[in-house]
């Protein structure tokens, strides 16, 4: 029997000893190391096929694509493989010229011809890009491109910034899906589909100097994993920090650099003008109060007052701050009267408002916020979660208060949030807002040319849209990007969530 | 045995057509479907038609039938259809997913029953002494622990506090050690619990004390009889767990960014990517009835007796 | 060494400690029941002034990342957790029982038919099943029971089935059926009681997993819907506070293995009981 | 009764499982070869005197008294040594035949496993020796009995190969516990007959349990008969069915059904509770003869007539 003990000690000792084996410490990055700059992402794919789905989101992200212009911290679009674009006086014709030393990683020179036989192809395999194919493209001499549209299509310049529209070496490239070759700063090293992917510095690239000598993306889904890896030191930075892991990066600034900046993603609510009066959805955007649940959502979110980024030119709208006296005040205007366990009711009806939502992008906790500060006014209401929000209360519209979380400024132009919030024929149409001169400007601004006249039209609508109280925008996600210390350049400051590293991103 | 293996094939196929048709119906009932998800994955809600001309490119619009006709077809020339989101063919990725999930099932496997096994031999033999309370104790919070939550706080004691292991989980021996331990505390637990009640009542049987007073040696009497005996009912109960071991270990998969099919299944599930669940669901079923068939063959050549019944 | 002498717990102390383990049972139903007079402040009530706050005397257990009172959520989840997980574990083991018991009692038809639904959905993936579930029926409390109690009574039903088949042949069951008593009594009167250890202790094992499953569904986004307190949501929702409030986190799951172990205890217990054999 | 051939000394032996004595007062002797039959009605104490013997017992306590196997003293030894020096010399065989053996393994490798347990096991030799002492038992195809496991053979062959196991490991003392009672009655009297041969031509001495009177006239050697945990009379098998002295004694004869169509007369009352524990004779309650005196003096064994020994304080007087 004393054998039996000592076997089982032994087997628990080697468990143990296996567990504890020393490990060197992970090893700070000396000069004479290669710079390698280990990052993690929380979505990967299974193929790196430019065109195809959002792919293109992520060859941008890792550096290996790059489009005709791309758009800057500030939203303003900057040519890249492109030196510049002008349009004819009927605005149909676009004439693209290409930046005279644009090259593709195995040397070759980047031509129109290939630029227009990406695009057609882009136009093929992604439903997304389908209308592409209406337009004629075609190249005029090796450096310049032409583009005629049927009829005028003010936010071209925009849609070639979209990094689905990166630019492949069509005959170059053997396999798409595992190696395409473009002109970006870094090339594939390793590629495991749905995983870790690895590039290193692109030696021929036609642009600028490349700082790094690499860099590792590992496909991280769990916002825990991602603050442990961090401390841990395995990784040098990510994008999306939670409320929670973003306290205890403040806490430790000697080691990690927090950049948080008003993203295009919002987070907005419909009230259901079929089911509610003018006087109640005042009454409920008066009662929330974006600013308080920002506060809660720990700086995750900037408070909005319309879908776009105030720091944007047709971002600038108003709407009345949060007051819930008023909020009262109006209600009682109307005839309702508060009953015995303190919320408002109409002939006997108490208000029962129904706040959908589903379980994601905080929308969970804006919904209980939301919910207190109703109650907090005297309003009562019920939460409902949908597993999936598109195919349930958004397609029946039933619904008082339905919340949903979207990209509202895809590359830096008001018309495509606009035209799928706005329009009568919108999904969101089943909420009841109709206003015919809403629709009227809507018409307009889809052919309005001039930038500065776009952005007017848009704040005349959105404008509009608070005032009948048909919408209640919450939001704005920031991009909290967390780096370490000396780590910069992974497009911390840029809003969008296509752009990563590049010629000069640095470990410092 | 030859007809007992057959009868039990024929129950395979049995199960595995009842279970992919309650699939499909319950994925099919289930509102969204693969090109909603696909088009709008990254936030941006896209319009009316550019929706109808994926699903019908998906072929989604067809009749619910013909949709699973066309799907068992498929299976039958051994061609499990390609995944609505990104068009690979399902087996390869659940090929790709089947082989680490292996890994870390047989790995945590291992673990517990390397654990257990010992433990609950020594909590048998000292029954009711305090070794055996110390353990029951242990297995009773082993098994009321989310496994999020304790793979939460191993990473956090042993990454963090202790660098001893990476946080980035990877094939080497160190980098599967925390996985395997987040699996292998819940399943340890239970088969402690579950081991020591057969083994009580292998050592409760006369053949121990006619054995003892023919004077066997102890050691004689535990490996080749007790356990020995035992081993049925433990094949049994392993082989049960395995089944939860399969899918069961999503969270963890997520958690520790581990390729396995759990974490394929949820991407899956969430993507209403209806090829790749149908190919993992009865991926599962088959390990399940196969395990199943493993441990009552296991069971026939250990307890010659149970062939009659 | 191997033939320990088995020390005989005297039913005199076995009685004791069942006592004990039933009243520390009944206590803790009763906090469930008694939860909203106990709770020190409203659970649900959020507060921006005191979010993440260490356990003080105004809020025992400290606060969560919402500022409400962990210790009345905890009390309150009390509720939820512990009735809905019995509920399941009562249901599953009746209805699994029973069947198991006429299965193994007719077997044939009965048998094969319940055996075969058992095996389906026992080869069904619990994730993909109670994803389905909640898909088709919407999140809550109660689709995740459905998803979890589709599968778990058939634990039961296997076992009842292996006892009633190794019980009918028992001399005392032929004499029952003999002496012409109705099948519904000969399965109640005589096998139950006889069965009843063995399925009494795993349905307080099953309690365990069952707690530990709802709280997997949570952290899938289907359990529980905010802002109603469980233990399960609770510990999923508070993980990544875990380095900030542990308290947040700690105190539900101390609740659930306190808990998991007063009825896993209690059900070693009621086996003794009721298996005079093993006690003596 | 010189030294060397006296097997098993018992003095005043009593045991008990935990609470008070279940025998007492316990005292004979045993010599090599010699068969003691143990007779008396079931709950007499006497399989637990038998297990108190060989010692495995775990609940069991010996409360007082002696055992001495081949002149050592077994109480002195420490549990483990005293279980191996007793397992060596001396086997037991159960009322279950094949009970004792692990159900779904096969004969050889448990034999094998006794064996090595040993350091008796020769691989050349094992084969034809078990061989051997299963032919001698009666079984006929011993090959296949030994590559069986116990649940495929019948209960009479699994006793046979018992019996064989305490051949084969050279067991000088056998203790049997009912041995025959668990068979139908053509086997029984095959049982006796091998363990009757085992005594004279194997030299194995036997104790041996059992209700059944016949079988005890059938192996010769000594009776003994217990009531309520004594030893009431002990005597040569002959002497003691043909003129019997204690009153139990009569009375468990007379309640022989037997073939010249007498009614057995059945006897009145039952065990007593504490049987051993009274001061005086135990059996007083029943006794047709009893006087006042038999209550308080404590009667032992005594030798009555030549071997034949009696507990009985009228031991002296003449039956009526």
């Amino acid at each position: 029997m004393k054998r039996i003990v000592a076997l089982v000690l032994a087997v628990l000792l080697a468990l143990g000893l296996l567990g504890c084996a020393k490990t060197e410490k992970p090893a700070e990055t000396p000069a004479a190391e290669p710079q390698i700059l280990k990052l993690a992402e929380s979505f990967a794919y299974p193929s790196l096929d430019v065109h195809k789905e959002y792919y293109g989101w992520y060859t941008s992200i890792y550096g290996i694509s790059e489009t005709l212009f791309r758009v800057g911290d500030d939203l303003s679009i900057q040519p890249l493989l492109a030196e510049k674009a002008e349009t004819s006086e009927d605005g149909l014709t676009w004439t693209v010229t290409l930046a005279p030393k644009a090259a593709f990683s195995n040397g070759k020179a980047l031509t129109a011809d290939m630029v227009a036989r990406n695009l057609k192809r882009l136009a093929e395999v992604n439903p997304r890009f389908a209308y592409l194919a209406d337009f004629n493209i075609s190249a005029a001499g090796d450096q310049t491109l032409t583009i005629v549209t049927p009829q005028i299509y003010p936010t071209l310049l925009s849609d070639l910034t979209a990094p689905e529209l990166g630019i492949m070496d069509l005959d170059g490239t053997a396999d798409f899906d595992n190696a395409p070759v473009c002109t970006g700063p870094f090339v594939l090293k390793s590629f495991q589909p749905e995983g870790t992917v690895e590039v290193e510095k692109n030696t021929a690239y036609w642009n600028e100097a490349v700082k790094l000598d690499g860099a590792i993306f590992y496909y991280m889904q769990d916002d825990e994993s991602k603050l442990l890896a961090m401390q841990s030191g395995e990784i040098d930075g990510y994008t999306s920090v939670t409320a929670a892991a973003k306290d205890i990066y403040a806490a430790d600034p000697s080691r990690y650099v927090l950049t948080q900046i008003p993203a295009t993603r919002l987070q907005f609510y419909v009230l259901n003008e079929t089911r509610m009066d003018d006087v109640l959805r005042r009454a409920v955007n008066l009662a929330a109060d974006p600013g308080a649940i920002a506060a809660y959502l720990g700086g995750t979110v900037s408070p909005a007052v319309g879908p776009f980024t105030s720091a944007a030119p047709y971002g600038k709208v108003t709407k009345p701050a949060p007051d819930p006296e008023a909020a009262k005040a109006a209600l009682e205007g109307a005839g309702y009267t508060l009953n015995k366990d303190g919320f408002y009711e109409r002939d006997g009806q108490p208000i029962q408002l129904n706040i959908c939502y589903y379980a994601a992008r905080s929308l969970d906790s804006i919904a209980i916020l939301l919910q207190e500060q109703l109650k907090a006014v005297g309003i009562d209401s019920i939460l409902t979660v949908q597993e999936d929000p598109d195919s349930t209360y958004i397609a029946t519209g039933d619904f008082d208060i339905a919340l949903y979380c979207m990209i509202a400024d895809k590359a830096g132009d008001p018309y495509y949030c606009i035209d799928a919030l706005f329009r009568q024929d919108s999904r969101w149409a089943i909420a009841g807002f109709r206003s015919d001169a809403c629709e009227a400007l809507i018409n307009e601004l889809q052919f309005e040319t001039n930038v500065t006249r776009r952005a007017e039209l848009a704040n005349q609508i959105v404008q509009m849209v608070i005032d009948d109280n048909a919408f209640g925008f919450v939001g704005l996600f920031n991009k909290t990007t967390v780096t370490r210390k000396g780590v910069e350049g992974i497009a911390e400051n840029c809003p969008f969530d296509f752009y990563g590293v590049d010629a000069n991103t640095g470990i410092g | 045995m030859g007809k007992y293996i057959l009868k039990r094939m024929a129950h395979l196929i049995w199960i595995l057509l009842a279970v992919s048709f309650l699939t499909f119906l319950l994925m099919y009932l289930a509102p969204g479907d693969a090109a909603e998800k696909k088009l709008n994955a990254q936030g941006i809600s896209v319009s009316q038609e550019v929706l109808e001309r994926t699903r019908q490119e998906m072929g989604l619009d067809r009749p619910f039938l013909v949709q699973y006709g066309d799907w068992l077809l498929g299976v039958l020339r051994l061609d499990l259809g390609s995944s609505y989101k990104d068009g690979f063919p399902v087996g390869e990725k659940l090929a790709r997913g089947l082989g680490s999930t292996l890994v870390l099932a047989l790995w945590s496997l291992l673990l517990s029953l390397a654990v257990a096994l010992p433990l609950s031999l020594l909590a048998a033999l000292h029954r009711d002494g305090p070794l055996d309370r110390i353990l029951r104790f242990l297995s009773f919070v082993g098994n009321s622990l989310p496994g999020f939550l304790l793979s939460v706080l191993l990473m956090y004691l042993f990454c963090v506090r202790l660098r001893l292991l990476p946080v980035l989980a990877d094939r080497s021996l160190k980098g599967l050690l925390l996985p395997g331990l987040s699996l292998a505390i819940p399943l340890c637990s239970r088969f402690l619990r579950q081991f020591r009640a057969e083994l009580l009542e292998q050592l409760g049987r006369s053949y121990v004390t006619g054995a003892v007073t023919r004077g066997v040696k102890a050691r004689y009497i535990l490996f080749r009889n007790v356990l020995r005996n035992a081993s049925i009912s433990i094949l049994t109960i392993v082989g049960l767990s395995v089944g939860s071991l399969m899918g069961g270990s999503v969270v963890i998969e997520t958690i520790f960014r581990w390729p396995g099919l759990g974490k394929l299944a949820m991407d899956a599930i969430r993507d209403r990517d209806l090829p790749v669940i149908q190919g993992f669901v009865l991926l599962t079923a088959v390990i399940y009835v196969g395990i199943n068939l493993l441990t009552d063959i296991a069971y026939h050549w250990v307890d010659p007796r149970v062939r009659e019944e | 060494m191997l033939l320990k002498p088995r020390r005989k717990r005297s039913r005199k102390k076995l009685r004791l400690r069942m006592i004990l383990l039933l009243t520390l049972a009944c206590l803790l139903a009763l906090t469930a029941v008694l939860a909203p007079l106990l709770t020190p402040n409203d659970p649900n009530a959020t507060d921006s002034g005191a979010m993440n706050y260490a356990p003080c005397r105004e809020y025992p257990f400290g606060t969560d990342r919402y500022g409400r009172c962990v210790c009345s959520r905890v009390l309150m989840g009390a509720r939820t957790s512990v009735f809905c997980a019995l509920a399941l574990v009562v249901a599953a083991f009746l209805l699994g029982s029973i069947l198991g018991m006429l299965a193994g009692y007719y077997s044939g038809a009965a048998d094969t038919l319940v055996m075969r639904l058992a095996d389906v959905l026992l080869s069904f993936p619990q994730m993909v099943l109670a994803i389905a579930v909640a898909g088709i029926l919407g999140g809550g409390m109660g689709n995740a029971m459905l998803a979890l109690g589709i599968t778990s009574w058939t634990l039961y039903a296997r076992l009842a089935r292996a006892q009633v088949l190794s019980l009918r042949k028992e001399a005392y069951v032929q004499a029952a059926r003999l002496s012409g008593c109705s099948t519904p009594s000969i399965l109640l009167r005589t096998m139950l009681p006889n069965m009843l250890g063995p399925l009494a202790v795993n349905a307080a094992a099953q309690l365990g997993t069952t707690m530990v499953g709802l709280a997997g569904l949570s952290f899938l986004g289907i359990g529980v819907r905010e802002p109603h307190a469980e233990w399960g949501s609770m510990i999923s929702a508070a993980r990544g506070y875990i380095q900030l409030a542990p308290w947040s986190v700690l105190f539900p799951a101390g609740a659930a293995v306190l808990t998991v172990m007063v009825f896993n205890l209690l059900g070693d217990c009621l086996r003794d009981w009721l298996d005079p054999e093993a006690a003596k | 009764m010189s030294d060397q051939t006296v097997l098993l000394e018992v003095r005043d032996l009593s045991a008990g499982y935990g609470g008070g004595p279940v025998v007492a007062g316990i005292s004979f002797t045993l010599e090599r070869g010699e068969i003691l039959s143990l007779v008396g009605e079931s709950g007499c104490g006497k399989s637990t005197l038998l297990r108190a013997i060989m010692g495995t017992e775990p609940d069991l306590c010996l409360l007082s008294g002696s055992i001495r196997l081949e002149g050592t003293e077994l109480a002195a030894l420490p549990p483990r040594e005293r279980l191996r020096f007793v397992a060596r010399r001396c086997g037991m065989v159960f009322q279950s035949p094949g009970a004792s053996f692990n159900p779904i393994r096969s004969y050889r490798s448990q034999f094998i496993e006794t064996l090595k347990s040993r350091g008796k096991y020769d691989k050349k030799d094992f084969l034809p020796r078990a061989e051997a002492a299963l032919l001698r038992l009666g079984l006929k195809e011993p090959r296949r009995v030994l590559d069986s496991c116990p649940y495929e053979l019948s209960g009479g062959m699994n006793q046979r190969v018992a019996l064989a196991l305490a051949l084969l490991l050279g067991q000088e003392l056998l203790l049997a516990d009912e041995p025959t009672s668990a068979l139908d009655a053509a086997i029984q009297l095959q049982a006796a007959a091998e363990l009757k041969s085992l005594g004279e031509t194997a030299g194995i001495a036997q104790i041996v349990v059992t209700h059944n009177l016949a079988l005890a006239r059938y192996l010769g050697g000594r009776i003994g008969v217990m009531y309520a945990g004594r030893l009431v009379e002990l005597a040569p098998a002959g002497d003691l069915l043909e003129e019997p002295r204690h009153p139990y004694t009569q009375a468990l004869l007379e309640a022989i059904p037997r073939l010249d169509g007498t009614m057995p007369r059945p006897l009145a009352g039952q065990l007593p509770g504490e049987g051993p524990a009274l001061p005086g004779c135990p059996f007083f309650p029943r006794c047709s003869r009893a006087i006042p005196a038999c209550r308080e003096t404590p009667c032992t064994l005594a030798p009555w007539k030549g071997e034949h020994l009696l507990a009985c304080c009228r031991a002296g007087e003449e039956t009526p």
